[in-house]
């Protein structure tokens, strides 16, 4: 449930990672973080900045790289009553130690017939828009969303931030929170305490009659500035963001559409084969009856991210990206 | 130390785990056999020693990581022949509740994690429960079996280190038994013996005769203490055969290796070496052995009927235990 | 192209497979085999059965049990001029090789300007049906079509497991060859010499007038037997196979639905994420004017694979969940 | 055996090679500063006889694999400063068409198969090539660049092993710069040196200082020549330290080590060392040296304006060079 916190201020979305994580140490002795420079250096992005001195090296732990060893690491002390917390630095990373999430930690539970309880909580940074190139700027999302047993969380804004990172903690799953690098700097209201954003919840972040625009993670900031621009067009947009995508919020979407009868789709994702296409499959489903045109999707084209500016400003979608596909998609209303 | 009624009844127990693994797996083949047991069965049957001289010397509370070849652990352990059998039956009352089978048996409460269908899947989950009892302030240890075939995963490497690296009370029982599926050593990798490995990581390593279960016992033992001081990890090397094909008894067709050299093998069946240890000690005559056998041949029996009776998993069990706290 | 080959006879899925790699390895001396257990056993499922005797240990080569280092092998060798075949026993290893898969292989060509060339196979086992549990029976197909730089093939009848097989290593791009195990022992015509089904070209099965069936691998069978069946609910069903996921023959798809007004997609893998989504949200983009009904999915529950044979057979889609979902699909009818 | 004179052209090709890492790192450090090098930037001053020692010894049908801090085995390897400035620009004229940028920086045509963004993304790659040396009945070694850090990655490990097994023309160079990122070794790995991890593998394990390019270059062509003359693979150890941060110049205000030792390291500079060296030997006066780094500058200067006057690719290119054979 969420807890209504009393006390508010603006901060970072980076130090609302950095505060759910402290908060966590603090109020669960079995909870421990782990990864490659998350104690000594405080992680890369910061997201544990100081926390080794204030709980120890016990319990804000260093690796070698090693992400298989890590997540094992996590998956053992999970089996036998630790709650982890680990660091995948980059998405990308997912490649060295994809076994151990897919087939170890999702899959134990279910073949151990319910006997095994696995709280891991694996936090990553996906996204592009830092000119890192192939290898540091990927979503993949998708993968993991298509793997029973395990939860997967993007959330778009530093409240978000916190209540779902607590949330994925406080769950006895394995949960997936995937961060993007683009909205460490993003502000926003945080409270002070500890409270959960309910896991497999969407939010309806604008309302709005005639057009839909399900977004997720930092593509949820461009769709509210598209639907600004949308509104010179006449369109009054609703943006929805699931904010989980597994399980994922399907009434919350499929009401908005049967509302509005136009709906899209956006991920920064490849758009072949990501969540996006999940998405529509189930709204037309859920709501065909009351689609006035096809529902479409924005994603990345078909490519490795591109390193060069020129080339990646044209890869990531972004609120222009996101009009054009809308307004294709009133040229083909029935 | 102890004294001579320990152990002689560390002895007798031995002997009982390395024949309860043994009965338990000729029957689990001659099932398979007869089509009872469905998918793929990776017995134990000529390795018992390492399993039985590792375990005798762990509590519940310390854990063991298995691999495919998982029974023998998991009797060792203490597993119950009932869920165990129902298990690769795959009826609702085995340990996973006919959910995992064969590759996936495991009984938590045992401190038993789980066979693993993923060769080299173990290594960093053991580490993981070694973590796990360090930060808990416990004397616990966790046992990590893998084979030589699985020494060459990257995963092993990893747990290595790690293991190393933070002191981790875990111990690597390396089950050479000279094969990695048709493959055999010296065609998957330039070492003889995988304990060479062990330098590089920054522990000690061990080698050991694993058809004889006192030596087995022995280090495992010096490796267990060293790890319960909190002095780290160790990597025992356990040079073993399987008796029985890579899957199920009978190969299938293709020769990977010569009966003669499993004849051979067949010479220093751990069971039989020990036997004839304890018939020339006096612990135990040659009849009381077999009255041993007798008594865990009726456990399979009985154990089996129990299996072959036990109704499938409901249909609402397929969606069950994927999460536990669905949304 | 398709080579139109002379004389055919009945054989074997896997001699078929079997047959396309002799002939490959005998036509071209950079193609060479290599996985575990593939040379001296032959391969656990026969597939190279005596080719190292034939071709000899340095073109038919087993490796250690280590597949980030046989892929990374595979990728090394293609960069620098060989052709190379590897088996990866069963897909769900995949996990423990995917960074090289999928952020090595199949982005070099790209990160590095279109100068590395890299012809390298993939070949690997799907699915369950032989109670092998959850590590050893899934079809991960879906994870592979959302990275730019892979092809992805599989195949549903011995005929095209050679000509694909053969078209895929004689490409100059990375393809994975997705076989079925519950297909090896499947019987069909297949030419003697060597031909290629070319990449990217769906296949009509049936043809059929108002319902279409989009059914890959192993679900093709079902999907026939199911069209047989639902003739008797006044049905004409037409079955397409896209042979190739990556890249997807939407075209024929689409034609096909803008001709029977109503279409489903079956595939073996979890329903949740998987291509399934993909080609939904493709056809509704595409033939959104002449559909009747949503278009269904049908696909594994969302679970790991169990292993017990009484909720094995729940949880494989065949024929009659087929039937059942055409029937639901029509009871939705606008 | 090199005559005189022979030996005195591979002392100003070591010298040459290194102060063009140098100028090349520290130019690139400084366009990064001004916010005209996009992405991440991983340097490699410090550790340049490392990349020249090694490197000195190959043709351009030698491969190597690289790591993320790869401009200086580009450079070493030949690499041209405009197309690899324009590279790092994101430019049309880079190396890559500006697709790669630094951490994707190759040339196939030099045998440079690649800088990798993932860490331990190479060895197996390197295996590769050198199975296909061999496969082809070539001469030609491959020689594998990694860090301590990444000798911790699994993959390391599977490709090791692969090498020594099939007895692979590899060299393993593990450039031990004494950290990982901000982790230093004695917390990432519990040995102090990474040859000892040879042994498990059935290689040679060699340790050499790596700010003696001298060193380096004896102690890898031991390695290579026993490479080449089909005696497989060796694991060698440079012991070397990097003097910028991990990423760029000069960190980001977390202190992982001071500042003391640094300039600890920077007393052995592998330039300045191998100039004295040379002083001494009559072979290059310090004013030889200082036309060297003259020439080597211009060279930069130029291939800098060239690569910032250069256009960006153009929008098609976005989609080009996925396929080789787009459907
Ligand atoms: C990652 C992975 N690769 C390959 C396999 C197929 N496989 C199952 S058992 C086995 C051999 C394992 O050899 P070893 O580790 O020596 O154990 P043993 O079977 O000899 O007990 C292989 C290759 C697998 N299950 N998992
Ligand atoms: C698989 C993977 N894990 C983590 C990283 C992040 N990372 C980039 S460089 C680096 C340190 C590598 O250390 P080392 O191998 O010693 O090379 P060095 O940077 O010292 O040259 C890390 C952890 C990565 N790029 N890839
Ligand atoms: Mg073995
Ligand atoms: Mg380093």
């Amino acid at each position: 449930m969420t807890t209504t916190a009393q006390r508010t201020r603006t901060t970072s979305y980076v130090n609302a990672i950095l505060e759910a994580q402290r908060q966590l140490l603090t109020a669960d002795p079995n909870v421990f973080l782990c990864g490659e420079d998350v104690a000594l250096y405080g992680g890369v992005f910061g997201t544990s900045r100081g926390l080794m001195a204030e709980f120890g090296p016990q319990r804000v732990v260093d690796t070698p790289i090693s992400e298989s060893g890590i997540v094992g690491m996590a998956i053992g002390a999970a089996a036998t009553g630790l709650r982890p917390v680990v660091e995948i630095m980059f998405m990308d990373f997912v490649g060295v130690c994809m076994d151990q999430i897919v087939n170890q930690l999702a899959k134990m539970r279910y073949m151990f017939g319910g006997k095994a309880t696995l709280p891991v909580t694996i936090r990553t940074m996906a996204g592009g828009g830092r000119n890192m190139a192939a290898q540091h700027s990927q979503s993949l999302e998708a993968w993991f969303c298509h793997v029973p047993g395990l939860k997967v969380v993007m959330p778009s804004n530093p409240y978000d931030a916190k209540g779902l990172l607590v949330a994925a903690v406080r769950d006895d799953d394995p949960v997936l929170v995937i961060d993007n690098k683009m909205q460490l700097g993003m502000q926003g209201e945080v409270p002070e305490d500890l409270y959960e954003v309910p896991l497999g919840k969407a939010r309806v972040v604008r309302e709005g009659t005639n057009f839909t625009i399900v977004a997720t993670s930092r593509m949820v900031q461009e769709a509210l500035a598209a639907a600004e621009q949308l509104g010179a067009d006449g369109l009054n947009v609703e943006v929805v963001d699931p904010r989980t995508l597994q399980p994922l919020d399907i009434e919350t979407i499929a009401t908005s559409v049967r509302k509005t009868h136009r709906a899209l789709v956006a991920h920064e994702a490849v758009r072949f084969g990501g969540i996006g296409g999940e998405i529509v499959a189930q709204i037309q489903e859920e709501a065909f009856d009351y689609l006035d045109a096809p529902v479409g999707r924005v994603g990345a084209p078909f490519s490795p991210v591109p390193f060069s500016p020129a080339l990646e400003a044209l890869y990531v979608p972004n609120r222009d990206t996101i009009v054009t596909e809308v307004r294709r998609i009133l040229g083909k209303q029935v | 130390m102890v004294d001579g009624n320990e152990e002689e009844q560390l002895l007798r127990d031995l002997h009982r785990r390395m024949v309860r693994i043994r009965v338990f797996e000729e029957e689990a083949g001659k099932l398979m056999e007869q089509g009872k047991i469905p998918g793929a069965l990776h017995l134990y049957v000529g390795e018992e020693a390492v399993a039985a001289g590792v375990i005798a010397h762990l509590s519940a509370e310390d854990q063991i990581t298995s691999t495919h070849r998982g029974h023998g652990h998991l009797v060792a352990k203490g597993g119950d022949f009932r869920l165990m059998y129902a298990e690769l039956f795959g009826k609702a009352a085995g340990y996973c509740k006919g959910k995992g089978g064969s590759m996936h048996i495991a009984d938590l409460d045992l401190g038993m994690l789980g066979a693993n269908g993923i060769v080299g899947g173990g290594p960093p989950i053991a580490i993981g429960a070694a973590f796990s009892n360090k930060y808990r302030g416990t004397q616990h240890v966790t046992c990590c079996f893998f084979g030589d075939g699985a020494s060459n995963e990257g995963t092993f490497h990893e747990a290595a280190n790690m293991a190393a690296l933070f002191k981790l009370p875990v111990i690597f029982v390396c089950e050479n038994n000279g094969f990695g599926e048709f493959t055999r050593q010296d065609r998957h990798q330039a070492v003889r013996d995988i304990a060479d490995r062990a330098a590089g990581y920054g522990m000690p390593g061990v080698i050991v005769d694993g058809m004889d279960v006192l030596a087995v016992h022995e280090a495992a033992g010096e490796a267990i203490a060293r790890a319960r001081r909190g002095e780290g990890p160790t990597l025992l090397e356990c040079k073993t055969y399987r008796f029985f094909d890579h899957v199920g008894v009978r190969g299938m067709g293709v020769v990977y290796r010569e009966d003669s050299e499993v004849l051979e093998w067949r010479k220093r069946d751990p069971i039989t070496l020990f036997e004839s240890h304890l018939a020339d000690a006096g612990v135990m005559s040659a009849d009381a052995a077999a009255a041993v056998w007798l008594e865990v041949r009726s456990e399979a029996q009985d154990a089996i009927t129990f299996a072959e009776q036990a109704p499938y998993p409901a249909s609402a069990a397929l969606l069950e235990d994927v999460y536990a706290t669905p949304v």
